[in-house]
């Protein structure tokens, strides 16, 4: 088992760091090869030549490719010096960089940003699992009831609503119409837990939507096939109770390829927090990799892609175990 | 096995079983008005092709077709002189495993793949008997031992997928037996296994038959099986029994033309070898629209003898001999006739 | 009823391996070997050892002759036909096909040899591409092989259709709309649509109902006759193979332990495994099994992965003895035809 | 704005009173006038912000607002005299506003007892070394970097002071410190409008022994009135009094509230709301306030009464005609599209009179100096005149028009003004194909590069200007001046190189005689407007919302914003 | 089949769009500057302008047709996410059917490339593409150059989840014994990835390409919502909706309402297709 997280392990840094090659080159490669020089933003009005060559050495932009990704690596695993031009600090691994933009270390930017998008995308999580997947075993069950129908409609619906749209129309009966929530933003768990919920609320019904019909649809295909199979029949066979029969023996191996779709959908369910948070106004890591990406702040950009990109894959690696402990079939003996 | 003749009212007694699902296509007539019975310590083998109902026989009795709208089940399925049938569902389960227990055909797919093999039959023994976990699994380790798992105590941490195919389906016998039922129901239990681990899973089931003096159905396709380990033998054809009866009376005075049809396309070691093996013309009927009068007629080599109404009027279950019954518009004379004549020469 | 003929057994001849007695020979294997070397881990990927599959098996079939291979499931039996049919590249040892050596012959040398070899496959419903039409089923050898009989293609595929017992109408038809049996056909007159000199049968007939196996057996069996095919027929079920084959082979853990004349095989066994085989073979007869003395083998299988050393049936043999485990049995002939891999073989008649 | 942060956030504004242009929609709110009166202080002044500020380092911040914020904790040799109306500089740092003969050599004196936060004496040194810290823009980027055109040596040119030998870091040979007390600017050409420079945050004193380079935007020093208490980036920033700020050396700032505190990364309609719930007292922004609120205040006279201002920013919305792409080389093309624009259109895109701004026909905006109102393409009601610009096609030999790329941003209001332009032009037969780019690429690489403009045949392109300071050098000398046409990072996007133009920019700068000057900027402005390869659009303006309870709210052109340093909480 | 028939529908719509619009409206482009309230650039009038010449009211700001504009959306949605999934079809199905079916080297790198594109934050990634395109590449320009990127876009990150059925599909099939029959025919790799297999990935390749669609005319509108969509002025649901969200969803609802609904019926449509064809290839129902 040890060697086997091992090599998912293993498997998943290979892909990040994969990750961060195409991220490098498309960030840092691909722009300076079309003729675009960040530096020039960053160097204030009009500026003339030699002001843009200072900036373009103070950003390390006139090093060669290999070198900025060199340092860039380096930065990740043993941190990097930053020459401050008084002194040189020391950025401690994991050192993304410094912003182009302000300076700031870009993983205080992340670990600033990554509260909200992380309560944004836990919430709606915990929520359409617990809901899709208990609905949908309760479709499965009761197949062609009035429940299934009902939850089949409002799944269709609810997978062919684009979060976009529901967290306008939300947004417009909560606040504007209704005056549930007046202004609708995000507030600290630290600072008010109950507010923080309060407030959330909305983003992550509407984040939620999408997923618990999702979840919804596939556990109740996943259900019917699992009690379909030969071990359910088996255990009827013994008598056990009904309860445990769905509960025990046909929904854990139902969930294996929930927990693995689960695991793909992270990254997606990212890019949902992404618009979500643009929808509500949150500053989470959507909104600061969307203003780093308009503003060509390439550290930025390449440090929340890679910091997602960890997280998903940390994410498949961990559904990976999870399904060798739920199915002993894929365990290595 | 020498003995026939039932003593008492037979434990398991099976009255116009009807069966049949409602399917897109049509209504599958899975098992018409069947009817039989087994006591404990005497087994029974149901032969038939792959389709003649057979399973969902077997699924009747344990009541594990789920009901509803789907499947439509009738007549009268008495075990020890109560109706399962009528039963409310959890009385059914309440018998489920405690006095009637099944194994099945593939026994990688009926097992768990998430719990050990100790898991899956401490749970068995735990569903009708109120004992410690410690206990349960101290029985299940019993079980193994019983059924000739070499080091039991230890195997019963494996998966099943850790087991091979003859020790998972021993493993599946341990957990049938272990509240030690009093009906045992093997659907196919051997044809996934090689010869030599069908004959070792035999004998355990004999074995076991004498320890528990339980009831057994045994459900195969090959007459073989049949041959070594039942007592009675039912043949099925397209949901209907052709004949029942002892079995030395079947194999050796076969009545229904189905019957020889099937001993004749089996080739036996035990005999001579011949040019060219008998076989059974056409294919096996659709449930769907099950051929009028006698289901086999129209793949009846003497159809002709039996006249018209064996295309019209569904032959009788006739006692020919005592405890032999068969469904045949064949005049008795004549099938006794035919079978000395034409088809006991070429078996 | 034993008859222990270990001492007067005439000593083996020079060549050991000379498996058929001198006819007009088709196929010769030698010392065939393959070997599936088993990986573990998804990234870095490590030998663990390998399975070995087959294991220096030896035979020969003469024209117009049936070997029938039997054993355990996982002896090895279908990567043998693999391997005859070159759907496999033996690890080592060498597959004489008509006299041509194939075995290590490129994918391209080996397309016109395609016509001479070819297989019938054990499942009826996973054989026969569901999505092509019966017609382009059957005529697929010809269109690969870029063969255009006399008369088109179409003729030539109702003709087939017509030979193995279908309807010549049921051209344009999907597999799913027929039975096993007649799908088993279909596959049997793809098989013959290039004249093959071959046909690799691998269990034909096993997922097939009672009755129509004899159906099919006796399709098998006329088109031999008529057509002077040779076939290998892989089995487990030993009465399908008493009835079919000229000669039978016996596998065990990846190699042949007795190999012999149907008759001899089956009324004179020597290997006490394959004494265990037959004697558990049910007989459909209540009145003899009470006569019949069977041969209960303790244990498993063991894994080929770790097959055991030496004779590799001793684990599990009531008769072995000491040298049993430090010698490999070579397979000698211990009778004119008759080959065995036994330090003790016996003769002995078991059904 | 410039080609930092873009949007109406950025550049600083100039200008006077808020005169109402020749577009339609007077500006109401606070305009000559102060709001809500009051020299009470205590309290905390509770401000808002969407985003951080780009620095905190006043050498490095180029945003309008954050000029603004500086003067919490920063002061300058000279400043502004806090009042509504025309600008007027004052001694701040510096005892008086110098004048300078030759507009080559400027002399400012200290006052006595200045000092920074950490009780140490503020010296002349401290203001040359912060001089020279914008000469290291390989450390210290983002600010303006006129103090390099003017002060450099281009035969030696400074690296800054972190490569600096001398062994005190002060060895830049064009300012001179002969005491304590005097410092001495040695221009490289004469400009008048130094003293505005002196007035920007990159010449607050810097203690050398403090500075730590990049690093000194998480900790400036402060040499105002408070002094930051804390700092998270993106969050929060907060200030409290300084106690070595002496207010008898300061005539500026009113220093009211007791604390200040700005949070920030906040989404706009919630910092509307807050504002409209008074939770808090004012957005930093400034640059109005969103369209659901918008309506709240248009529909409620006592709200946009008392708690807005909605003033023109100085800050210019224009079309650039590029005079070196096809068939825009030739005037008649371009004076077509200066007729044919509907600038009510461009109102309408931008907000409409009151969130929007005013319809503009110069260059110059109304808060500058010198400006002047005229309009040399007048349309009816300001709507297009379809048939004057075919004339002007046909004049140009495309009478039936022809096709176009217009580039512009991809956010915000620019596309709607885009959009239409590309509408008023179809009217002409002009088929234009609008190019949006990400506002990182757009003055980077779009338009900022004449190569690009011209193999990507950018015929037209939305762009907008504010002063760096209020006066109209500020305003036209990066766009229009034909001799600083760049090859990257151009700001004279239409590569406008006008003879009159040009001579208009130099005679601006380098009289110092009011009536002349005055001459000379409205000919440039005329002179800009005539060759049609600028369009003015829209003059902006912001509705500015605050809270019930902040006071002394009048419009600073300085900032093109409300002058923060006056603001208290107490009425 | 009710969504077949609105599917039509909608495809008339987008084909005939220009017709409807000169029936029943007024040309998306034409600004109507005239029906907006010059002081708040708001429509006057309830409910947007709403009236039988302008059936869903007009745009603020510029007052354009939102009528015309939402029939003219759907060109461009349905356009770029026919596009991109035919897109993704083509190279997962290729690519699904080399991984599955020759295995080994091939199906690590194919397999590896798929987990590549599925950890990666694609919206983040489609941005910055769109974001580094310049004004002309590839022989394109303006919107065609813009959709073209778009289908790229859309397509390279939607391919993995067809490349991974069919990767699965070709797993299952590759144990299926009339593959090894076609290689004992004689019948090399390309033969039996062409005729043996794509015949049989079709069915679930179809059923999931129309379940892909929708996602597709989602992803689009995301991308335009996030402001990187077609060029304007060019009708677009997304772009329609990032407008509205500025602020005017709040006072004109019907300006988010159109493109979002019109979205909505879209993508439910196409969804309600796929699950009557997910139902009718139902696995279980052949062998
Ligand atoms: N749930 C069901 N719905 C519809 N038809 C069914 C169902 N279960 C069984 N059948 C049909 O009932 C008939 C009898 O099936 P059954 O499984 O009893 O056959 P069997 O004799 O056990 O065959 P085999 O030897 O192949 O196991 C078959 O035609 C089968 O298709
Ligand atoms: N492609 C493969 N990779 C790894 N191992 C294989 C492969 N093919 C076969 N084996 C192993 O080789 C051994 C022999 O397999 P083979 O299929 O030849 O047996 P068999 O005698 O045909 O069995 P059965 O009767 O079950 O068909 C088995 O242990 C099997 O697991
Ligand atoms: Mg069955
Ligand atoms: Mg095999």
């Amino acid at each position: 088992m040890a060697r086997f997280i091992l090599g998912r392990l293993i498997g998943g840094i290979v892909i990040l760091w994969l990750v961060s090659v195409l991220a490098f080159v498309l960030f840092f490669v691909v722009p300076k090869a079309l003729g675009n020089n960040p530096a020039v933003l960053f160097a204030g009005r009009s500026p003339d030549p030699a002001t843009i060559a200072g900036v373009t050495r103070k950003l390390g932009l006139d090093r060669s490719y290999v070198d900025q990704y060199w340092a860039f690596l380096r930065g990740v695993f043993v941190g990097r010096h930053f020459d401050s031009g008084a002194d040189r600090s020391w950025c401690p691994a994991p050192c993304l960089g410094y912003s182009f933009r302000n300076d700031q270390p870009v993983w205080s930017q992340i670990v600033d940003a990554l509260p909200v998008t992380a309560s944004l995308s836990f919430g709606a999580a915990v929520l359409f699992l617990v809901v899709g997947v208990s609905t949908g075993v309760f479709s499965a069950v009761r197949r062609g009831g009035l429940f299934d129908r009902i939850a089949a409609a409002v799944s269709l619906a609810g997978v062919s609503l684009p979060v976009y749209f529901t967290g306008l129309l939300l947004l417009l009966l909560v606040s504007y119409k209704w005056h549930i929530i007046d202004n609708v933003h995000y507030v600290d768990f630290t600072h008010n837990p109950a507010l923080w919920a309060w407030n959330l609320i909305p983003a992550w019904l509407v984040l939620s939507l999408l997923y618990t019909a999702n979840y919804q649809r596939l556990t109740r295909a996943s259900m019917i096939e699992t009690l379909g199979e030969d071990y359910v029949r088996t255990a009827r066979a013994k008598g056990l109770r009904e309860r445990t029969v769905i509960g025990k023996h046909a929904l854990r191996p139902a969930l294996t390829p929930i927990v693995t779709i689960f695991g793909l959908d992270l990254g997606v369910l990212f890019g949902g927090a992404i618009l979500t948070e643009h929808t509500f106004g949150f500053r989470g890591l959507g909104a600061i990799s969307i203003d780093a990406v308009n503003t060509q702040d390439l550290p930025v950009t390449m440090g929340v892609t890679l910091f997602a990109a960890f997280f998903i894959i940390l994410a498949n690696v961990l559904v990976d175990v999870t399904y060798a402990i739920i199915d002993p079939r894929v365990r290595p003996s | 096995m020498t003995d026939p003749t039932p003593s008492g009212t037979p434990f398991l007694q099976v009255r116009d079983l009807t069966v049949s699902f409602r399917t897109d296509d049509g209504v599958v007539h899975a098992v018409d008005k069947l009817s039989f019975s087994v006591e404990r310590g005497r087994t029974l083998g149901i032969v038939g092709e792959s389709g003649s109902g057979k399973s969902v026989t077997s699924l009747a009795i344990m009541g594990l077709h789920r009901r509803g709208r789907r499947v439509a089940i009738d007549g009268q399925i008495l075990l020890d002189g109560e109706d399962l049938v009528t039963a409310p569902a959890e009385r059914v389960r309440g018998l489920r495993g405690r006095r009637m227990a099944m194994i099945f055909q593939d026994p990688l797919s009926s097992m768990h793949p998430q719990f050990t093999v100790g898991e899956q039959i401490v749970e068995a023994y735990r569903v009708h008997n109120r004992v410690s976990k410690a206990a349960a699994r101290r029985r299940a380790a019993e079980l193994l031992d019983l059924v000739g798992i070499p080091e039991p105590a230890r195997r019963l941490d494996d998966y099943p997928h850790q087991f091979s195919g003859g020790m998972r389906q021993r493993a599946m016998i341990a957990m049938a037996v272990s509240c030690s039922p009093d009906l045992l129901i093997a659907d196919e239990p051997t044809t996934a296994l090689d010869v030599t681990v069908q004959a070792q899973i035999l004998d355990l089931m004999r074995q076991l038959q004498k320890e528990f003096n339980s009831a057994i159905i045994i459900i195969t396709h090959e007459l073989g099986v049949v041959a070594e380990i039942s007592h009675d033998v039912l043949v099925m054809y397209a949901g209907q029994v052709m004949e029942h009866g002892g079995v030395e009376e079947v194999f050796a005075h076969a009545e229904h033309p189905y019957t020889w049809g099937l001993l004749q396309s089996i080739t036996r070691l035990d005999h001579q070898l011949e040019t060219t093996l008998r076989t059974i013309p056409g294919n096996p009927p659709s449930l769907i629209n099950v051929p009028a009068g006698c289901p086999f007629h129209p793949r009846c080599t003497y159809r002709e003898l039996a006249g018209p109404a064996t295309s019209t009027t569904r032959p009788p279950l006739a006692e020919t001999s005592p405890g032999h019954r068969v469904a045949c518009h064949l005049p008795v004379a004549q099938r006794r006739r035919l079978l000395r004549e034409e088809v006991l020469p070429t078996l | 009823m034993t008859d222990n003929l270990t001492k007067d057994l005439p000593a083996p001849p020079a060549a050991a391996d000379a498996g058929s007695a001198g006819g007009d020979e088709l196929v010769r294997v030698t010392d065939l070997t393959k070997l599936f070397p088993v990986r573990r881990g998804r990234l870095v990927r490590r030998g663990a050892g390998a399975v070995r599959a087959v294991d220096g098996v030896g035979f020969a079939i003469d024209r117009g002759t049936t070997l029938g291979l039997v054993g355990e499931s996982g002896s090895g039996k279908s990567t043998t036909g693999r391997l005859l049919s070159r759907l496999l590249e033996p690890t080592s040892g060498s597959v004489v096909f008509d006299g041509r050596d194939i075995s290590h012959l490129s994918t391209r040398a080996l397309r016109p040899l395609r016509r001479d070899i070819q297989m019938i496959f054990q499942d009826p419903y996973s054989s026969l591409n569901p999505r092509h039409t019966i017609g382009a089923i059957v005529a697929a050898p010809l269109r690969i092989q870029k063969q255009v009989p006399r008369g088109g293609v179409r003729a030539r595929v109702r003709e087939l259709l017509e030979l193995v017992g279908l309807n010549p109408e049921h051209y344009n038809r999907y597999p799913n709309e027929f039975s096993g049996g007649q799908r088993q056909r279909i596959g049997i007159a793809r098989a013959l649509a290039t004249r093959p000199k071959l046909i690799i049968a691998d269990e034909p007939v096993s997922a097939l109902d009672v009755s129509i196996r004899a159906q099919i057996i006796n399709l098998l069996d006329g088109l031999r006759a008529e057509f002077g095919l040779t076939y290998l027929f892989i089995a487990h079920d030993l009465s399908m193979v008493r009835h079919i084959s000229d000669r039978v082979a016996v596998m065990y853990l990846g190699q042949i332990i007795e190999l012999a004349d149907r008759t001899d095989l089956f009324s004179g066994a020597l290997h006490p495994y394959t004494h265990a085989l037959l004697s558990a073979v049910p007989i459909p007869d209540p009145a003899s099994v009470r006569r019949r003395e069977r041969i209960r083998l303790r244990d498993e299988v063991p894994s080929p992965l770790n097959p055991p050393v030496a004779c590799r049936f001793h684990p599990r043999c009531w008769k072995a003895q000491e040298i049993c485990r430090t010698e490999a049995p070579p397979l000698l002939a211990r009778a004119p035809g008759h080959q065995v891999a036994c330090h003790f073989p016996e003769k002995r008649a078991v059904v | 704005g410039g080609s930092s942060g873009g949007g109406g956030s950025s550049g600083g504004a100039a200008g006077g009173g808020a005169t109402s242009s020749s577009g339609s929609g007077a500006s109401e709110g606070a305009s000559d006038a102060v709001l809500h009166t009051s020299d009470k202080s205590g309290g905390t002044l509770r401000a808002l912000n969407d985003s951080d500020c780009d620095y905190w380092d006043p050498a490095r911040t180029y945003y309008a607002n954050c000029w603004d914020q500086q003067r919490w904790i920063s002061r300058q040799l000279v400043t502004y005299v806090p009042q509504p109306g025309t600008p007027k500089l004052t001694g701040d740092l510096a005892t008086a506003v110098p004048s300078s003969s030759d507009l080559k050599t400027w002399t400012y004196t200290l006052k006595d007892g200045l000092k920074f936060s950490d009780g140490t004496p503020i010296t002349s040194k401290d203001i040359k070394y912060a001089v020279e810290r914008v000469f290291a823009t390989d450390v210290i980027n983002g600010g303006p970097t006129y103090l390099i055109d003017y002060l450099d040596d281009p035969k030696a040119p400074y690296p800054g002071p972190y490569k600096d030998t001398d062994p005190n870091k002060l060895g830049l040979k064009s300012v001179e410190t002969p005491d304590d007390k005097t410092i001495t600017f040695h221009l490289n050409k004469p400009f008048a409008d130094w003293n505005f420079v002196m007035a920007l945050p990159g010449v607050t004193p810097v203690p050398r022994a403090k500075d730590t380079g990049a690093n000194y935007t998480f900790k400036p020093v402060s040499s105002g009135p408070y002094q930051i208490e804390k700092y998270t980036p993106n969050k929060i920033i907060t200030f409290v009094r300084n106690p070595h700020w002496d207010p008898r050396t300061d005539t500026v700032n009113k220093a009211l509230p007791d604390r200040i505190e700005v949070t920030m990364g906040l989404d706009l309609d919630d910092i509307d709301n807050r504002l409209l719930a008074n939770s808090a007292d004012f957005y930093v922004g400034q640059t109005g306030v969103q369209i659901s609120a918008q309506n709240k205040i248009l529909g409620d006279p006592s709200l946009r009464k008392d708690r807005t201002t909605n003033d023109v920013t100085g800050f210019i919305r224009y079309l650039s005609v590029m005079t070196k792409v096809k068939p825009f080389d030739n005037i008649h093309c371009r004076n077509a599209v200066a007729y044919a624009l509907d600038k009510t259109a461009q109102q309408l895109a931008r907000g409409g009179p009151v969130g929007g701004g005013a319809v503009a026909t110069t260059m110059l905006t109304p808060p500058l100096k010198y400006y002047t109102s005229f309009d040399l393409f007048p349309t009816p009601g300001s709507k297009g005149d379809v048939a004057r610009a075919k004339q002007e096609l046909t004049a140009c030999g495309q009478p039936n028009g022809f096709s176009t790329t217009l580039a512009s941003r991809s956010n915000g209001k620019e596309v709607a003004q885009a959009e239409a332009v590309q509408a008023s032009l179809a009217k002409i037969g002009i088929k234009v194909t609008i190019n949006k780019s990400a506002p990182s690429q757009y003055f980077s690489s779009t338009i900022g590069i004449p190569a690009n403009v011209h193999k990507n045949g950018i015929g037209l392109a939305m762009a907008a200007w504010g002063p760096d300071w209020p006066t109209p050098y500020a305003m036209l000398s990066s766009i229009v001046d034909g001799r600083k046409i760049l090859a990257a990072g151009n700001s004279n996007y239409a590569e406008l190189n006008d003879p009159t133009v040009n001579a208009g920019l130099d005679a601006g700068t380098a009289t110092t005689d009011e009536a002349k000057a005055q001459q000379a900027w409205t000919d440039t402005d005329r002179a800009i407007v005539k060759s049609a390869a600028y369009v003015p659009l829209v003059y902006d303006k912001a509705l500015n919302l605050f809270s019930d309870r902040t006071t002394n709210i009048y419009f600073t052109s300085a900032y093109g914003m409300a002058d923060f340093a006056q603001f208290g909480v107490v009425k | 089949m009710t969504s077949g028939i609105f599917l039509i529908l909608l495809a008339l719509i987008a084909i005939f769009a220009p017709v409807i619009v000169a029936l029943l409206g007024h040309p998306p482009n034409e600004p109507h500057y005239d029906l907006l309230d010059p002081n708040t650039a708001a429509p006057r009038g309830r409910f947007g302008g709403m009236s039988w010449h302008y059936l869903l009211g007009v745009e603020p700001v510029n007052g354009r047709d939102i009528f015309s504009r939402t029939v003219y959306g759907a060109r461009v949605s349905l356009l770029v996410a026919l596009l991109a999934t035919a897109t993704a079809v083509i190279i997962g199905t290729v690519l699904g059917m080399l991984a599955g079916y020759l295995g080994g080297l091939w199906d690590t790198i194919i397999a590896r490339l798929m987990d590549l594109l599925l950890s990666v934050p694609s919206v983040l990634f489609a941005i910055a593409i769109v974001a580094v395109i310049p004004n002309k590449a590839f022989g394109l320009s303006g919107s065609g150059l813009r959709i073209a990127v778009l289908v790229f876009v859309i397509g390279i990150f939607a391919w993995p989840y067809i490349g991974r059925i069919v990767r699965g599909q070709v797993l299952s099939l590759r144990e299926r014994e009339f593959i090894e029959a076609s290689r004992s025919l004689g019948a090399g790799t390309f033969t039996v990835m062409f005729r043996e297999l794509l015949p049989n990935v079709a069915a679930p390749v179809l059923v999931y390409a129309t379940l892909l669609i929708p996602t597709n005319i989602l992803n689009e509108a995301a991308l335009s919502y996030l402001g990187v969509g077609v060029r304007p002025p060019t009708a677009s649901w997304g772009d329609s909706l990032a407008v509205a969200s500025h602020g005017w969803y709040s006072i004109e609802p019907i300006f988010m309402l159109a493109p979002g609904l019109a979205i909505f019926a879209t993508v439910l449509t196409f969804n309600l297709l796929g699950d009557g064809l997910r139902d009718a290839f139902d696995p279980r129902g052949g062998r």
